[in-house]
């Protein structure tokens, strides 16, 4: 136990990034409001998101844009000194990658809604079987 | 032994798959027909221009694509493979014309698919006659089994729609769930699936492994029709008789009767089947179906059914003669399928003749038919003393090698099961015969008046009834061809 | 300084859940619009103090003010929202 | 579902936290993350692209490939929401309504009706409401700054945070603010759909294509030193210039695809009337 | 990286999230999705991520939580859950 | 509201035709291409010729887009005035800020708040006629003490919202007046 | 300066506080308004006034740009500030929610 | 230029997505033109691609041309060569064949269609040739993006059916990306070919096992493994004939080449097999996939539904063969890859047909089919036999090596579930058969039934269909070559 508590405070951005994962996870499959799915499915995708930047933290460094000016190459740069971009940049590219699914689904509910008037999947679902 | 690389066989299996489109896209049905025509001639020609190669003993290979590391699509040629794809070649243009009699006597619907599917039919009866390993062996026979599962369904109403799944379910279920997995096993095994005399193991495989092979083999070949997979055959009668006659006699219980010989003699080899005592299994299922087969087609009141199930024991006569291991046994199942081809085709054309000219499908109907329709019955005679195998037939000889077999390998039951067994055929022939011709004026059933059916539906029957006889007395070809696939 | 900054934060957060309360619990929609709205401007001020913690103060102030100007895009729609649909229940 | 969905989530985070036991502490400077890869991007990106901005300089140059698939994915969102919604067309409703723009007075025509072509008349809808004058007049004022502001976010995305993307969501904000305060009419008028929708496939083009320039050029697609020779730069400088242009093509993008977005969804396709 | 505020945001964001989740009003539910963005937004400016943080900020403010409220407004505010 | 067919025609009478393109229209562009470029400068920061050029370019590009946002009709007479006179309103309104957050804040910390306060809608009518000014007069009364703007209309009705009594009377009052100087014509 | 920041500062944090409670304490949504639309708006001008001096104390012109920034904040909250309390209340009024008056239970 | 054509392969039909995009708002007659050129540039690169791996081996592209790990990479060896050309070959004959369908059934949506269409290659193809594994991520979401867009455009049930694939989908690719932060986590590289040099001191670490599984778990999701398909089903069927004739012979196939991709590349097969002993559990999931593929494929009376239902079975065959974990299973998955696209496709497109002219495809529409389309339901038995697996179609050929590698593993239950499909298969076509062929069927001799007229499809949905048909034999019958010249260098030595 006591070895654990050191892990435990380590760690506790990837704790909360499961946590948050999980909420979502749980939304998208527990939830039956399509939308509150959306929402879920938002979440998730936000977790992933914290994660990476979790791993792009690094003790002492700072934001990675150069102190130096644009263009001249005045001094070298310590790697140590700024913050690991890679992950920011893949994170980028996921948000724009949520937003566009977000769209996607929004517009899919839509269609949904304009069809059976409602977004609750039982009820939807309870319209087919009637057929 | 020599071998010849030609594109020979690969021509034979091709040229009646290559006249199907123009069966399709032709309008007039005289012109049809005429390509069926052609391609039966070439293809005859074709085959019959391999046998003097045979004769010498060599064989012809051609190979298409090998698709499987080891394993290729392949033909080849030998002398067993050549004894049947000339049966099914000759029997081809005779059944044709019986065909055209039959279907435009009765007004037959959707002959120009019949005719295509009988032509893809033979392609593969041919293509597995002449199939140089067990994978082409069971492309072609799976080939056949699709191919006439429309002919077997051809009156599409709900009966012969049935008949047809039954007939499907038990042919392809039983190759994809046996031969399928005991193929690959083999495969697995050894590497190979090429048929040779010594067969393809080494021997070094355990006795219980082989034992299952051999069944899954034998059984999954379903077409052999060896009990308990033969009850399709009796419901896949409602087949127009044509088809009957040629698939039902020659082409698809024949390729099952082969397709077992063939694994017996070119995957395990008479040798390591003998070293193993593994014929003695087969012997028994074969003897059991024999005796089974004959009992039940006693009672049967229906004509093709009663024709259905004397197939089935003829059959396990081939697969029994092989299974003896004896060089006499063998020859006789070899040629057995050539014998029995003849005789039971000429029985099926005149009970489609019979069908044809009066519309009686029933054994009980036809008291006193032989007044009306004598050159069928005569036919009928002569086709049930061949498959009884009394002299002046071909069967004769087939059924005289047989018994010499079972003295061969010192099988004494098995003789008891072969005599007793022509007894029973004698019995369910007879019978038949006798009550066409022998019977009292007032038990006849009809006008004592010669009225045959059409002649394209005799003349075949008397050609085949003529080929049984002459069998009899030139069974040379056969003989030798059965000889040197030995 | 920084220490400043840095407990100056944290207190923003603490009144940040503060207005989370209202959000969460507000009874009507408008309400959580406004404890949302009040997380809005804690939330450019605490930008502009991260900034000074992280000493780059030019960098976040950029964000900064792009949060100040779509921060009220969201409240706007939802208002937009009640004036085209009216009654703070949707028909059923 | 709720039992099943409470499993599969327990399961699951049990796993996760399970795997997570084995990661580097957080924040840790000696962590793989922070020792292989990253290290050359911040030495080097000055020198490579003359970039300070770290992230901008991967996500333009050496990751520039998966930024053009970023943005072809934000585009194939636009057109997504384009054919599941937009409703081209359709009937003509029972009546129609039209406003006076300086009385305020509005008319109702039936159908088959028309009235005279007139600036002084808008064709309104039947869920319209007078905009809010103080949200209106507010948003007026606010909107050409939030312009500026995302049009200098694309162009400084160099030095400071920001780039094509987050430029061209502001500017799009921008024309959805417009929507919202005014009506969807509006801000139809400012970005009319075929303009929308074909500068998108433009703003997308312009960063395959100075991709497909340096190909043409000689080099690897995207390779943006080739350029060099065209903009009579040094290759650093030009992949500098690089970068900027392929930022303008983002924001383009970026910045029509969110308005095509919004338009579609908040007049579910029939872009007669907003939000 | 100040653990202090991160922690207390993380906290704070995780609350948000299940808020919006539980919330029986789709509308209430996209502003409280809203206010999820902020804190992300804010979560990642501590971690130095200015670019995910700008990106969140015009992404989060200005564009997704306009897009729920209007896909709301087209169809229904009303949810069982 | 809803005329029939004939009246609306009626409205539709041929007008004078405006001067499409006077040159009156270019100086809006002008003027929004001056404050923009000023705030380009301010946010850019950097005077390098290529910035500059970006800057000149983007604001063109907003100018071009959106100056009849800023200036609806093209009559620029006076604004200038009106724009340093509303500067000087500024200071002003932070002191009734400061006065107004004071009184919220004595508000909330309040313990008998609940006592204090006394909601209620006060409705006037103002005298300003333009635009600019009842949006400044509306923004005013909401930021300053007790007092929210509820509706406005053009013709000036204000509602507004008060938290107690105290807040509620001194409107319109002198706010108004100070707005209506501001606004007032040159 | 230090110092003159530090007060700024803290009177803003102090109007955000209220602001806060106000919003917890109020008994309905109208008056609620007050506090978030009135509060909030000056404590985050207040605050980030303090910063922007803190920002000019090593001061270049880099320091002034970041400050004139952060002025430019302050107007856009100046600005956006009434008019996001506008559109609330003006939503409240459309969707018919009655203001709460004297005596009544608080929502 | 021909070592420009990994970047071809992905530039030109994105670069024409776009012309497609303003063509549709110009002059939509040109979309048609402007999408069959770009894909038959795509199929002459990817063959061309194809033909320099065989002769010189691994390809490597370095976009903007940074050396991996710093830049993303493009690795072209056997494996995705040859699933390049099936991908290319497979949308350039399906395009064509989809044109009329298309112009039926939204004809004022052409446009967007065809650049959704191409959007969507080129990102099946990026998946297939990039050598990067967040890259794979982004254009995998391209790939899901376009799909969900290509079903929701069908019949009145689809949006719901698509949303839900959007959802899982979504779940798909987020694990699949976290499962490639772990990685990152741990390796600090995101090229392939780096992870995997990176990875053997790490075989032990925790991290290590759970990046595994859940990138494999998110691929599953995307290709509707077995406990998680329930979304293809409904999605597929729903759809339009020209979208799903695109995606179900595409998508999921492409996703076992990632599996493959990840067991092979990533992850090496000394991991995957040797250090996790999850062999045995995946081949029974396979096992009841296809089981359950099989038999709810028999419930259905709905062709396209069944259709979708043996997709799941097929899926079932291709990851088992994977998982058996020896190189005959290998060999087997990936030729199926191959062979499931084209049979696939050929089932999917005749699908396309029926509709075209029939409206419909329950089974009560397909009555008396074989005489009015005789084409296409021919190219139906070549693709049914091909799926029963009956030789010399292709189908057989994968199912032999399946089989040969399920043997050689000793998984006999993985054999029985395989035969177990096939028999199903026999009787699923067969019924079909027999539906289009007999019915409506007369008691009598039905000699006077007068036959319906022949009313074919037009010229270009046929022609395709029948391309297909005879690709499938010959494919069949070039097992051989395509074994043994490129799939056995598509795995690595190591795999025995």
């Amino acid at each position: 136990m006591a070895e654990l508590i050191p892990t435990i405070i380590a760690k506790y951005n990837y704790w909360i990034y499961i946590t948050l994962m999980m909420i979502g996870l749980y939304a998208m499959i527990a939830k039956n409001n399509l939308v509150k799915k959306i929402v879920g499915m938002n979440i998730f995708q936000t977790a992933i998101i914290l994660y990476y930047v979790s791993i792009g933290v690094k003790k002492g460094a700072t934001i990675p844009i150069s102190t130096g000016g644009h263009g001249a190459v005045h001094e070298a740069v310590h790697a140590a000194d700024y913050l690991n971009p890679l992950p920011h940049v893949l994170m980028l590219t996921a948000i724009v990658v949520g937003v566009a699914t977000l769209g996607v689904a929004l517009a899919l509910c839509l269609r949904i809604y304009s069809r059976y008037n409602t977004l609750e999947e039982d009820e939807i679902l309870a319209q087919i079987r009637k057929k | 032994m020599e071998t010849i690389t030609s594109i020979k066989p690969l021509l034979a299996v091709l040229v009646s798959l290559l006249v199907t489109p123009m069966l399709v896209s032709s309008r007039n049905p005289n012109v049809r027909e005429g390509w069926t025509f052609v391609a039966a001639f070439i293809k005859l020609a074709i085959v019959a221009s391999m046998v003097p190669a045979i004769l010498q003993g060599t064989e012809i290979v051609y190979t298409v694509a090998e698709v499987l590391p080891g394993v290729a699509i392949k033909f080849k040629v030998d002398a067993f493979g050549m004894l049947f794809a000339l049966v099914s070649s000759t029997l081809w243009i005779v059944t044709t014309i019986y065909s055209i009699g039959y279907m435009r006597g009765l007004h037959e619907h959707s002959q120009t698919r019949y005719f295509c599917f009988f032509a893809i039919a033979l392609s593969a009866t041919i293509g597995v006659a002449f199939s140089a390993n067990l994978l082409t062996l069971y492309l072609f026979y799976e080939m056949l089994s699709f191919a006439t599962y429309p002919l077997v369904a051809h009156h599409q109403d709900q009966e012969a729609r049935s008949s047809g799944r039954k007939y499907l379910l038990y042919i392809v279920g039983a190759s994809i769930a046996l031969v399928l997995p005991a193929m690959l096993i083999c495969y697995n095994l050894t590497g190979t699936l090429e048929f040779s005399k010594q067969g393809i193991f080494t021997g070094t495989e355990s006795h219980a492994t082989m034992l299952v092979l051999l069944l899954m083999l034998v059984l999954g070949f379903a077409k052999a029709g060896i009990m308990p997979f033969h009850s399709w055959l009796p419901a896949a009668m409602v087949a127009p008789t044509p088809v009957s006659a040629l698939l039902h006699a020659v082409a698809v219980v024949k390729v099952g009767a082969f397709s077992v010989l063939r694994v017996l003699t070119g995957v395990f080899g008479i040798d390591l089947l003998a070293r193993l005592n593994l014929g003695t299994v087969i012997c028994y299922l074969a003897a059991f179906t024999v005796i089974t087969a004959s009992l039940i087609a006693l009672s049967q009141d229906g004509l093709k059914r009663r024709l259905a199930f004397s197939t089935i024991g003829q059959l396990s006569y081939i697969v029994l003669g092989v299974a003896l291991l004896s060089p006499k046994g063998v020859i006789g199942g070899m040629t057995h399928i050539a014998m029995h081809a003849f005789g039971k085709i000429t029985l099926f054309f005149c009970a489609g003749a019979i069908f044809v000219a009066t519309g009686k499908k029933n054994i009980s109907e036809m008291v006193g038919i032989g007044r009306r329709m004598p050159v069928t019955m005569v036919a009928f005679f002569i086709g049930s003393l061949s498959v009884i195998g009394l002299p002046p037939t071909g069967g004769f000889f087939s059924k005289w090698y047989l018994v010499q077999g079972t003295l061969q390998a010192d099988q004494w039951p098995m003789l008891v099961v072969l005599l007793s067994s022509s007894l029973l055929n004698a019995a369910y022939f007879f019978p038949i015969v006798y009550k066409a011709f022998f019977c009292t004026p007032e038990e006849a059933m009809f006008e004592n008046r010669v009225e045959e059916a059409p002649i394209w539906c005799v003349v075949p029957l008397v050609i085949t009834a003529a080929g049984t006889i002459a069998l009899f007395f030139y069974p040379s070809l056969f003989l030798k061809l059965a000889e040197l696939a030995m | 300084m920084d220490n400043i900054f840095l407990y100056s934060s944290l207190y923003l957060a603490f009144l940040m859940v503060l207005s989370l309360y209202r959000a969460i619990v507000g009874p009507s929609v408008l309400d959580r619009m406004i404890g949302v709205n009040a997380i809005g401007s804690k939330t450019t001020v605490m930008l502009i103090l991260i900034g000074l913690l992280y000493q780059r103060v030019d960098m976040f102030v950029d964000i900064c003010l792009a949060y100040a100007m779509l921060n009220f895009i969201a409240v706007l729609a939802a208002s937009r929202y009640f004036h085209k649909r009216k009654g703070l229940s949707d028909e059923i | 579902m709720k039992i099943i969905g409470l499993i599969i989530t327990i399961i699951t985070g049990a796993f996760l936290v399970y795997a997570a036991a084995d990661f580097p502490a957080w924040a840790d400077p000696n962590s793989p993350a922070s020792t292989y890869l990253s290290p050359y991007f911040i030495e080097n990106s000055m020198k490579d692209t003359s970039v300070p901005n770290f992230v901008t300089s991967l996500l333009a140059d050496y990751r520039g490939f998966d930024t053009m698939f970023e943005t072809t994915v934000i585009f194939t969102a636009g057109l997504v929401c384009f054919i599941l919604l937009r409703i081209s067309g359709g009937k003509e409703p029972e009546t129609s309504h039209y406003r006076h723009v300086l009385t305020g007075v509005t008319v109702t025509l039936k159908k088959g009706h028309k009235i005279p072509e007139s600036e002084d008349f808008e064709r309104i809808d039947d869920l319209w409401t007078p905009p809010d004058l103080i949200i209106k007049t507010g948003c007026r004022l606010m909107i050409p700054f939030i312009q500026l502001f995302g049009l200098y976010v694309i162009a400084h995305g160099h030095s400071s945070p920001g780039g094509g993307f987050q430029g061209g969501v502001i500017l799009g904000a921008s024309i959805i603010l417009l929507a919202i305060s005014h009506d969807l009419r509006t801000a139809l008028e400012k970005m009319r759909e075929k303009v929308v929708a074909i500068l998108c496939p433009i703003g997308v083009s312009i960063y395959a294509g100075t991709g497909a320039l340096c190909l043409l050029l000689g080099v690897n697609f995207l390779d943006y030193s080739a350029l060099a020779s065209v903009l009579h730069v040094d290759p650093i400088a030009a992949r500098s210039h690089g970068i900027f242009m392929v930022e303008i093509g983002v924001g383009i993008a970026v910045m029509t695809t969110m308005i095509w977005i919004y338009n579609n969804i908040s007049s579910a396709g029939k872009y007669n009337q907003g939000l | 990286m100040f653990w202090q505020i991160d922690l207390a945001i993380l906290t704070l964001v995780v609350v948000t999230a299940v808020a919006s989740l539980m919330v029986k009003d789709l509308l209430g539910a996209a502003i409280l999705f809203g206010a999820y963005s902020f804190l992300m937004c804010l979560l990642w400016s501590i971690m130095g991520a200015v670019d995910v943080a700008f990106t969140e900020a015009s992404v989060g403010a200005g564009v997704s939580s306009v897009f729920f409220v209007a896909a709301v407004f087209r169809t229904s505010r009303r949810t069982k859950d | 509201m809803h005329t029939n067919e004939e009246k609306n025609l009626h409205h539709n009478q041929p007008e004078p035709a405006q001067t499409a393109r006077s040159p009156l229209c270019f100086f809006p562009l002008l003027i929004t291409f001056i404050m923009m470029f000023g705030l380009w400068l301010l946010l850019s920061g950097k005077f390098d010729p290529f910035h500059l050029s970006l800057g000149v370019i983007s604001c063109a590009l907003v100018a071009f887009l959106s100056s009849d946002l800023l200036f609806p009709s093209p009559i620029l007479k006076g604004k200038l005035t009106v724009f340093l006179r509303w500067l000087c309103y500024l200071p002003w309104l932070t002191i009734e800020l400061f006065k107004a957050n004071l009184h919220v804040a004595y508000l909330v910390f309040h313990p008998r708040m609940m006592d204090l306060i006394d909601p209620r809608i006060i409705k006037f009518k103002s005298t300003l006629d333009s635009e600019l000014g009842l949006v400044t007069f509306a923004n005013s009364i909401t930021l300053t003490p007790g007092t929210i703007t509820v509706n406005v209309s053009l013709d000036g009705d204000f509602k507004v919202h008060a938290i107690d009594r105290a807040s509620g009377d001194p409107l319109p009052g002198e706010m108004e007046i100070k707005i209506a100087k501001v606004f007032r014509k040159v | 300066m230090d110092i003159l920041v530090c007060i700024l500062l803290f009177s803003g944090l102090f109007f955000l506080t209220a602001g806060s409670i106000g919003i917890l304490r109020f008994p309905d949504f109208y008056s609620r308004l007050h506090p978030a639309g009135k509060l909030d708006t000056l404590g985050t001008l207040l605050a980030l006034l303090g910063l922007a001096l803190f920002n000019l104390q090593h001061f270049s012109l880099g320091a002034l740009l970041t400050s004139l920034k952060i002025m430019l904040i302050i107007i856009f909250v100046f600005v956006a500030s009434p008019t996001a309390t506008h559109a609330i209340v003006d939503a409240g009024v459309r969707a018919g929610l009655a203001p709460w008056t004297k005596g009544e239970k608080r929502r | 230029m021909s070592q420009q054509y990994p970047a071809l392969l992905v530039i030109v039909p994105l670069l024409s997505a776009f012309a497609i995009s303003i063509a549709g708002w110009v002059n939509k007659r040109l979309c048609f033109p402007i999408i069959v050129t770009a894909l038959s540039v795509v199929v002459y690169a990817s063959i061309g691609l194809l033909l320099t791996v065989l002769e010189k081996g691994v390809v490597i592209y370095h976009l903007g041309g940074w050396p991996p790990p710093v830049g993303i990479a493009y690795y072209v060896d056997h494996l995705n060569g040859l699933v390049l050309v099936v991908v290319a070959s497979v949308a350039l004959l399906n395009v064509i064949a989809a044109k009329k369908s298309i112009e039926q059934e939204f004809p004022d949506k052409a446009g967007p269609f065809y650049t959704l269409y191409i959007l969507m290659v080129t990102g099946l193809l990026g998946i297939v040739v990039t050598g990067d594994a967040f890259n794979l991520y982004v254009l995998l979401e391209i790939a899901a993006l376009t799909g969900y867009g290509l079903l929701a455009m069908g019949e009145e049930r689809a949006p719901l059916s698509s949303l839900n694939y959007l959802y899982m989908g979504t779940i798909g690719a987020c694990f699949y990306l976290l499962g490639v932060g772990y990685l990152y986590i741990v390796t600090g590289s995101l090229n392939m070919v780096d992870i995997a040099r990176l990875l053997p001191p790490l075989y032990q670490s925790r991290a290590v096992l759970a990046a595994f599984i859940i990138c494999m778990v998110g691929v599953w999701l995307k290709m509707a493994f077995f406990p998680l398909h329930s979304w293809l089903p409904n999605a597929y069927t729903h759809a339009t004939s020209a979208a799903s004739s695109l995606i179900a012979p595409l998508v999921t196939k492409v996703m076992v080449y990632v599996m493959i991709r990840l067991i092979l590349t990533i992850f090496t097969p000394e991991f995957a097999f040797a250090t996790l002993a999850l062999n045995n559990i995946v081949v029974w999931l396979a096992v009841i996939a296809i089981v359950m593929g099989a038999i709810l494929a028999l419930a259905e009376r709905n062709l396209k539904k069944m259709l979708t239902f043996i997709v799941v079975a097929e899926i079932g065959y291709m990851v088992g063969g994977a998982w058996l974990g020896n190189r005959a299973g290998m060999t087997g998955a990936i030729l199926h890859i191959v062979n499931d696209a084209l049979m696939t496709l050929c089932v999917f497109l005749v699908v396309g047909n029926i509709v075209y002219k029939v409206k419909g495809y329950a089974f009560e529409n397909l009555q008396g089919l074989f005489r009015k389309m005789p084409f296409t339901m021919g190219a139906f038995v070549v693709g049914a036999m091909s799926i029963i697996g009956v030789p010399p179609t292709c189908g057989f050929f994968s199912k032999w090596y399946l089989i040969v590698g399920a043997l050689q593993a000793g998984h006999y239950g993985f054999m029985a579930a395989l035969i177990f499909s096939s028999l199903v298969s026999v009787v699923l076509f067969f019924r079909i058969f027999e539906i289009c062929y007999y019915e409506p069927f007369s008691d009598h001799h039905g000699h006077d039934q007068p036959p319906e007229p022949m009313d074919e499809a037009p010229l270009t949905m046929v022609v395709p269909l029948l391309i297909v048909a005879v690709i499938l034999i010959l494919v069949g019958l070039y097992t051989g070559d395509i074994v043994n010249h490129i799939i056995k260098f598509a795995i690595p030595e190591g795999l025995v």
